[in-house]
């Protein structure tokens, strides 16, 4: 793998970028791998990368039915935080957290994490009282939390409404200044590179159509390149697990759903953090290029459409102004709509299955960009032993049953619980 | 510099009569009613305009429409400050102001021009391979990158302009105005269909505006005025100018965005109406008449102010009476820039020559050079120069193939340059809708393929570019769609015009370059400064989806979204990957069609329109009483009433002990009431309550607390027994709503058959809570039918009557834990019933009650607030209520959800209460619990629960708190800690019921 | 105090006397019809008990959905396939409650709402438009005429929409807690069009 | 953004319905079911690419459920029927 560098983008500068080597191969699949890892977006890449770097399993396909993180990893939002409080949540996404902070080097791929925090604002005493609760419980566990009161926000993002009008008083909030935004594109890029560089097959625009099962045994996968044989298959599909589980036929407690997504024209700096009101139903940054990227609520009804639709928009858009009353006059560049895997706790489904050899990572609800190198770490684990990793043993199929679920919002049995 | 040296003295859709003065860059200038920005601003010969995006090059105006890649400003000042403007776009009005965009001190003299000279360091993607180190180094780099990069800058005021928003229902929608979109208009106006035609300029006509031709015999501006003038009599039939078709939805839903007044200076426009205006429109039948973008040719500094689209040239001159530049050469590989050439020898524009990349012999290249004309066929110009403006083009032969110079290089002097690489259909709306797009070889470009909507396109939109065909085109699909309609109205003769004879185009994604390799500069993406080096890196390091390449080098990402790079950046892809333009597909077209404003997207929404606040009968007395409210769903109710200078903790006790002591009154009217009638209504509540029904006489009533089928907690409340087949339900004033649908669910979907009618009437009542030891001598005061006593209204009994000569219904409940009514009086006479007994209960010390005061004495009895003490995950059993849970009856919901073997084993977090070993010490709310003595430096620290409720008693005088622990129903006596962000505070597990625990009061 | 006369308050009554009506006949006028007599009836219509309601009524009950029926000062509107709202002058629901309860004989269910929801009454030549700016119906005239009527949403608040006359004139049912918030909402969506005259 | 046929009110826009999720999700008998049983019915779903059978109230309409059949692709909306009926046949 050619290192990336000053050095080696200067050298390259003189031979006007003609020789870059490519940032990973694009190989035939070949009959059979150890493990197929069927999803190409940052959590299969990652989760292949792992299982090559942290278990010595290489021979590996990630299989990708159109180009490498063309799925959730290249619309969502790109924030990262582990602000939450069920234990559980907590030791999960604070680990995934640790790991964002290495991984530009980690890498090599410079994934431009910015620990710009990550700030929840509350517009009510109660919700002081349950941010309270939350950043008492983050500290507890080791996790950074700062609870700020009005002047406290104003100070950080003075472009809200502190006027006696606002239809959101700000009353406070909840700051984590450790939480922050990434490239979402880069993280996809960067794992693929660094996971080919190991050995690792990625092959694009390889769609799985079926799974292979031998009695209660999953042998392979049959795809638009041909059948390819598996010791192992791991999913890490996002909103299509339902839909790819359903080829081996699995049941799961998860419903797909919209969930849409803007950015307005670049702008000069005008917000250094990320800002997300639950009450308002929410949540903005702004990218490196300038644009303010935002988004809001679910449709609430089962799609696999990924594209715009208006109600929602219409919704966090006014939301915003509600906010920052100064951004009324801005322009929303594009919108679009990522199909979110939501499981009726709102919590993450990593684990076995009722089919032996066959793993799922997936029912990510909102939350599974920031999640991206901690899954693949523990996905990776469980798989290479077949057995879940500590950090993922609550996070089983099993909780449903049992009602141990993991309900961070305590919205009973809703899909988008979370 | 005379006063608009390159204005031309006759012709053009301009106002020579009247003058309107602009500011630009602080200089004043003078232009016309018709002119845009742009339009003015070449009249008065400035070339250089912006700035670019990543290396700060000098720009000028290349287009006329909404494709501008490069003339983005600022325009207007303060709150109405608005950013990434395209000149091309802005009407010109009187005192308008506007500034070049990303440039430091001025768009002269710009240091961020730097970037440019250190271009060969910045290539496509070079942030990724740097900025690396330090670990940390990352948010350093990011400050100065993040200040490099956007364009305009945010107001910092707050909006002061107002937006609207309309649905709209037709039978058919047309985007675009244009001759194909006229056409359609017209042949379905005509069958007395529903129309919206909607075009983003001010003036409808299209190309017609500035192109030389004949419709009809005629002038094809005055067929524009006749039919106009026709539309506009169809009363069905709406023109919607200013407006741009943004987004293409399902279910053929649009959204369409009017500029009402963007056009007129902020002061003049009248003040109801609004700035901008959203349609929302639901269309039987959708045409888009959308037409063509004009692609630039990509070759060495492509990217100078003075190159310009051939077409926008033509639409300055024939349009806006702008002579664009003084001495022209013209770029092209296909006829319709010769139009242009017509356009610029009428305008008096000197022409060097026409650069053809055809090789052979078209009749429009002979024209040329009949009228002496220059025509250089089968050369290309393979460079430009100039700092500021252009000043000389390099021409070279092509070889057969166009991908390499088959001769000598020439320059020849200039200061415009007109290109044109043929012309990209505007399928941005076909792609919205789902349509899947087709690639067509012989005019080199994407064109609608099947719809997947109610949708036709027409005209050049579809790739017809000959106006004949546009307008054949545009009267079949307007006619089409009104008979998809239903409209069997009288069809029309179509609109003629002459066929013209046109020589196929000679596709040229990329003019090559005299040197090797990939040095040199040519532009893409002028919005983002994309080369087709760049795109050749992407390719190379196998970043070889289109979606990788557009997202690697930012190429169409911009505020632009590519209109006029998409199709080159395609084709040099596929050049580069040795692959077929379909082969490499295209990208989607994300919606809207050009950006909307957000506050457009909110309308009205905003201010004390963002979301009803609901008022209660009693709300006034409230508000003049100088309450403070909470929120509590929609409703705001009281939290407490303050009395001259007094704070909120001595208000909250001054309430509680009335309560206590006297007497005081409470608006309860937010608790949902749900009339409950029919033979089976007592099954109902058998069914969505814990406990049983059956055994309730009329006129009782009794507190229920409800499960979801998880054996979730989700609501509790009294419900009473009014009649033999008659129920009155009462909920938490949260969750009203969502428990009448949950029942209405529940009897729709799971319970057919039941004979049960369920009626909301929350607010048909109003609900006055008069609650102490002096509660019925205040009724009596005010006057009452009803026995109050002991005897004649026991402990949870209603009684129907007169209470202050209003018929009312008072029911014996308490949530305090004193004697207590709740009287029900219709809402209409709820504010006279509370201000009659305030009057009544001024001798017995009566006060109102806020929220606060309300749940601090149902606390002082360790009564819960569902949502408060519980969250969703807690079951009757962790609330120690078990008492409340029916198991013999045979089923309820969430019975067997109780079973399930997580909610039945031991450790599960349980409501107790908590007592601080200082009294004075009042636990805050969410504090967690820790064992005592744990050590909080080894994290994660164990967690046994957390404080879900916590006050100052003013009855106990001490701080009372209610929590949930671990097992906590058997560690009662044992010590724990609160953990505060600062320090812990020691407190003892107990009993939640810290107020006359026997409940003898409450009796009274 | 016993003997004092109550007084009757509709949501709207604490608004200023001039905030209280907007007349401008040739666009739009708005104004509230309070205290009107509300019912919510519920019965199968095909039921013997439907005949005996009719009686009660004085006209039958809509056949269709989305229709009214009515004569003199009481209509009743279709809101479900066993559900009514019926109307009538103020005062005069206590008496109609108890005709229709009779009427039904323990079948279905009368309920009085008089006090649940207010009315709107918009007006004019461009009511349309003031509607079209906040609910999605679709109110042209080949589509919505006088004699139907539709439960939506205007702006955020819920409505029962009842077409009563060609100028066109529409009352608009809104729930009593939501009433000032739509009032003062309708106010200003009209504001636009009373000055485009 | 859809337009849904409400069964009793004809097409209304989709900010007047409410979605229920999957349809046709029979409440297991309590005494009988396992926990995995209860789980099933109150968790799992379909969740379908395609053709999904699913209920919705008019919610701001009429205030009836009625079963949809909407594909999750296309949101092509294929049939609607009233509670009381069964999927329809052929879809």
């Amino acid at each position: 793998m050619a290192r990336y560098s000053i050095f080696s983008l200067a050298r390259h500068a003189l031979r006007h970028h003609e020789d870059w080597p490519r940032a990973w191969r694009d190989p035939q699949p070949k009959p059979a791998y150890d493990v197929v890892i069927v999803g190409g977006g940052g959590h299969g890449l990652a989760t292949a990368y792992y299982l090559a770097k942290n278990h010595g399993i290489s021979n590996v396909a990630v299989l990708e039915k159109g180009w490498l993180g063309g799925g959730n990893t290249g619309r969502n939002t790109t924030i990262v935080r582990s602000n939450y409080l069920l234990p559980a949540n907590a030791r999960f996404y604070e680990h995934s957290l640790k790991l964002w902070e290495g991984l530009s080097r980690e890498l090599n791929y410079n994934v431009m994490f910015s620990q710009r925090g990550v700030l929840n604002l509350a517009h009510s005493d109660a919700q002081m009282d349950a941010y309270a609760r939350r950043g008492n419980a983050m500290r507890l566990n080791g996790i950074d939390a700062v609870l700020l009161d009005r002047d406290g926000v104003r100070d950080m993002v003075p472009q809200l409404d502190f006027s006696a009008a606002a239809r959101f008083p700000i009353r406070g909030g909840l700051l984590q200044p450790r939480g922050g935004t990434a490239r979402h594109d880069a993280v996809a890029w960067g794992f693929a590179r660094a996971a080919d560089a190991r050995g690792v097959d990625i092959i694009q625009n390889c769609e799985v159509t079926g799974i292979l099962r031998e009695g209660d045994r999953v042998t392979g996968v049959e795809t638009t390149r041909g059948t390819i044989r598996a010791g192992k298959i791991g999913l890490a599909v996002a909103g299509h697990t339902g839909h790819v589980a359903a080829m081996a036929g699995l049941r799961l407690p998860i419903e797909s759903h919209l969930l849409q997504a803007a950015v307005s024209e670049p702008l000069k700096p005008l917000l250094d953090t990320v800002v997300t009101s639950g009450a308002a139903h929410v949540y903005v940054s702004q990218s490196d290029k300038g644009e303010l990227v935002f988004g809001g609520d679910l449709d609430f009804y089962n799609s696999y459409a990924q594209r715009g639709n208006l109600p929602a928009i219409a919704s966090f858009t006014t939301a915003l102004i509600a906010l920052f009353p100064g951004f009324g006059r801005l322009r929303l560049m594009r919108h679009w709509g990522g199909v979110m895997d939501m499981t009726m706790d709102g919590s993450p489904i990593i684990g076995k299955t009722p089919l032996r050899n066959f793993y799922i990572d997936g029912g990510w609800c909102y939350g599974g960009f920031k999640a991206t190198p901690g899954s693949g770490w523990v996905f990776a684990h469980t798989i290479a032993n077949d057995a879940p990793h500590p950090l993922n043993e609550a996070f089983s199929l099993e909780r449903f049953a049992s009602g141990h679920v993991i309900d961070e919002r305590g919205a009973g049995p809703v899909p988008g619980a979370h | 510099m005379p006063p608009q040296p390159f204005r031309l003295p006759q012709g053009g859709r301009i106002d020579r009569s009247r003058s309107l003065a602009f500011t630009f860059n602080g200089r004043r200038y003078d232009g016309h009613p018709g002119d845009t920005l742009a339009s003015a601003l070449l009249a008065n010969g400035v070339a250089l305009v912006a700035r670019s995006f990543k290396y700060h090059r000098p720009r000028g105006v290349m287009s006329a429409g909404a494709e501008e890649a490069c003339a983005f400003v600022q325009l207007g000042e303060g709150a109405r400050s608005d950013p990434n403007c395209r000149a091309t776009q802005i009407e010109l009005f009187d005192g308008l102001t506007a500034a070049s965009l990303n440039c430091w001190p001025n768009v002269q003299l710009d240091f961020g021009v730097v970037s440019d000279r250190l271009h060969r360091l910045l290539p496509a993607g070079f942030y990724y391979k740097t900025f690396m180190w330090p670990r940390r180094g990352w948010l350093t780099y990011e400050k100065l990158i993040r200040r490099a990069a956007g364009l305009g800058r945010a107001p910092s005021e707050p909006d002061p302009d107002r937006y609207e928003k309309r649905f709209a229902h037709a039978d058919l929608l047309i985007a675009g105005g244009g001759p194909a979109g006229l056409a359609a208009a017209l042949a379905a106006g005509r069958t007395g269909a529903r129309v919206i035609l909607a075009d983003e300029n001010g003036e409808f006509g299209g190309q017609l505006l500035w192109r030389d031709a004949e419709i009809d015999g005629e002038p094809a501006l005055r067929w524009v005025e006749r039919s106009l003038a026709e539309l506009s009599s169809l009363p069905e039939v709406r023109l919607l100018p200013r407006s741009t078709v943004a987004g293409y939805y399902d279910h053929n839903f649009l959204t369409v965005l009017e500029r009402v007044t963007d056009h007129l200076s902020p002061f003049a426009a009248p003040t109801a109406t609004p700035r901008q205006r959203l349609w929302k429109v639901r269309a039987r039948q959708v045409v888009l008449a959308t037409g063509a973008i004009e692609r630039p040719l990509v070759f060495i500094n492509n990217d100078l102010p003075g190159i310009m689209l051939a077409g926008a040239a033509q639409a300055y001159i024939r349009r806006h009476a702008v002579r664009p530049g003084g001495r022209a050469v013209i770029f092209t590989n296909n006829d319709s820039a010769y139009e242009t050439v017509a356009a610029l020898s009428e305008a008096g524009v000197a022409i060097t020559a026409v650069i053809d990349a055809r090789a052979g012999d078209t009749a429009a290249a002979e024209a040329c050079l009949r009228r002496g004309i220059e025509v250089l066929r089968g050369h290309a110009v393979i460079d430009a120069s100039g700092g500021h403006a252009l000043r000389e083009v390099t021409v070279a032969p092509l070889d057969g193939s166009a991908t390499a110079l088959a001769g000598a290089a020439s320059t020849l002097r200039c200061d415009l340059l007109c290109v044109s690489g043929g012309w990209s259909p505007t399928v941005h709306l076909f792609s919205q809708s789902g349509g899947k797009l087709a690639f067509d070889a012989a005019s080199g470009c994407f064109i609608p393929g099947e719809s997947r909507q109610a949708e036709r396109s027409a005209g050049a939109a579809r790739g017809s570019f000959d106006l004949a065909a546009c307008l054949a085109e545009g009267h079949a699909a307007g006619l089409a769609a009104a008979r998809a309609a239903g409209f069997a109205g009288p069809d029309s003769p179509p609109p003629q015009a002459p066929a013209q004879a046109m020589s196929p185009i000679r596709p040229l994604w990329e003019v090559p370059s005299p040197h090797q390799g990939r040095r040199d500069r040519k532009f893409v993406d002028l919005q983002n400064d994309v080369t087709a080096a760049d795109i050749a890196l992407a390719a190379r390091e196998g970043y070889r989806s289109v979606e990788h390449t557009k997202r690697y080098t930012t190429a169409g990402m911009g505020v632009d979204q590519g209109k006029t790079g998409n199709l080159n950046t395609l084709a040099i892809l596929a050049g580069e990957t040795q692959g077929a333009i379909p082969a490499v597909g295209t990208t989607t077209f994300r919606p809207p069609y050009t950006p909307v404003t957000i506050g457009a997207l909110a309308g009205r929404g905003v201010g004390d329109f963002y979301d009803p606040v609901r008022k209660t009968p009693m709300s006034p007395w409230h508000e003049a009483r100088g309450a403070v409210f909470e929120p509590v769903g929609k409703w705001r109710r009281p939290l407490y009433y303050p009395g001259p200078g007094e704070g909120m903790e001595a208000a909250v006790r001054r309430e509680c002990l009335a309560v206590r002591n006297a007497v005081g009154l409470c608006d309860a009217s937010t608790l949902g009431k749900i009339d409950i009638k029919g033979r089976d209504a007592v099954t109902l509540l058998d069914r969505v309550y814990t406990n049983s029904w059956g055994s309730l006489a009329i006129g009782r009533c009794r507190y229920g607390l409800m499960l979801k089928d998880d054996g979730m907690v989700f609501d509790d409340g009294v419900t009473t027994r009014l009649g033999e087949r008659h129920y009155l339900m009462t909920t938490t004033s949260g969750h009203a709503e969502a428990v009448f649908g949950w029942l209405e669910e529940w009897l729709q979907c799971e319970w057919l058959g039941l004979d049960v009618y369920l009626t909301s009437v929350t607010t048909h009542w109003a609900t006055a809570m008069l609650a102490g030891p002096r509660a019925r001598e205040v009724l009596a005061a005010a006057g009452t039918d009803i026995d109050t006593s002991r005897a004649g209204s026991p402990y949870m009994t209603v009684r129907e009557g007169h209470v202050a000569g209003i018929p009312a219904r008072l029911f014996r409940v308490s949530f305090t834990g004193e004697l207590s009514f709740e009287i029900n009086v219709p809402a209409r006479y709820g504010l006279a019933l509370w201000e009659t007994l305030m009057a009544a209960g001024a001798a017995f010390g009566i006060e109102p009650i806020g929220t606060e005061a309300l749940h601090v004495l149902r606390a002082e009895k360790g009564y819960i607030v569902v949502g408060h003490d519980t969250d969703g995950t807690v079951t009757p059993y962790d609330l120690g209520m078990g008492w409340i849970v029916d198991q013999k009856k045979p089923d309820f919901i969430g019975k067997r959800g109780l079973r399930r073997s997580d909610l039945v084993r031991t450790g599960r977090r349980q409501l107790v209460g908590l007592l601080t070993d200082d009294p004075a010490q009042i636990i805050p709310e969410g504090s967690q619990i820790v064992r005592s003595g744990a050590s909080l430096a080894a994290t994660p620290v164990p967690m046994l629960g957390h404080v879900t409720s916590s006050y100052w008693s003013p009855a106990l005088q001490r701080s009372i708190a209610m929590a949930l622990i671990e097992g906590g129903q058997d560690r009662q006596g044992e010590a724990v800690e609160a953990v505060l962000p600062d320090r812990t505070l020691r407190a003892v597990i107990g009993t939640s019921r810290f107020y006359d625990p026997e409940g003898v009061r409450l009796h009274g | 105090m016993a003997d004092a006369v109550p007084v009757a308050r509709s949501p709207l009554a604490h608004l200023p006397e001039a905030a209280r009506e907007m007349r401008d006949d040739l666009a739009v006028s708005l104004r509230e019809r309070p205290l009107l007599g509300l019912l919510n009836l519920r019965l199968d219509a095909a039921s013997e008990a439907a005949q005996r309601v009719k009686a009660a009524l004085g006209f039958g009950l809509p056949g269709e959905p989305n229709r009214a029926t009515g004569e003199g000062g009481r209509s009743a509107l279709w809101l479900g396939p066993d559900e009514y709202l019926v109307v009538t002058e103020p005062g005069g629901e206590a008496a109609l409650a108890r005709s229709l309860a009779e009427a039904l004989q323990d079948r279905g269910a009368v309920t009085d709402v008089s006090d649940g929801r207010t009315a709107i009454e918009i007006a004019g030549s461009r009511a349309r438009d003031v509607l079209a700016t906040g609910c999605s119906l679709d109110l042209h005239p080949r589509v919505f005429r006088a004699g139907q009527c539709a439960q939506s949403g205007l702006a955020k608040a819920r409505i029962i929409l009842h077409q009563i006359d060609d100028r066109p004139g529409y009352r608009v049912f809104v729930e009593r807690s939501h009433a000032e918030y739509l009032w003062l909402w309708l106010m200003d969506a009209a504001a636009e069009y009373r000055a485009a005259t | 953004m859809l337009l849904i046929p409400c069964p009793w009110c004809g097409p209304r826009e989709e900010g007047e319905f409410a979605p229920g999720g999957e349809g046709h999700i029979r409440r297991p008998e309590p005494q009988a079911a396992s926990d995995q049983d209860w789980a099933e019915y109150l968790y799992y779903r379909t969740n379908p690419k395609g053709l999904h059978f699913e209920r919705w109230v008019h919610a701001a309409g009429c205030r009836r459920w009625f079963n949809v059949a909407r594909d999750t692709v296309t949101h092509e909306i294929r049939a609607v029927y009233k509670m009381s009926e069964n999927r329809p046949e052929g879809l």
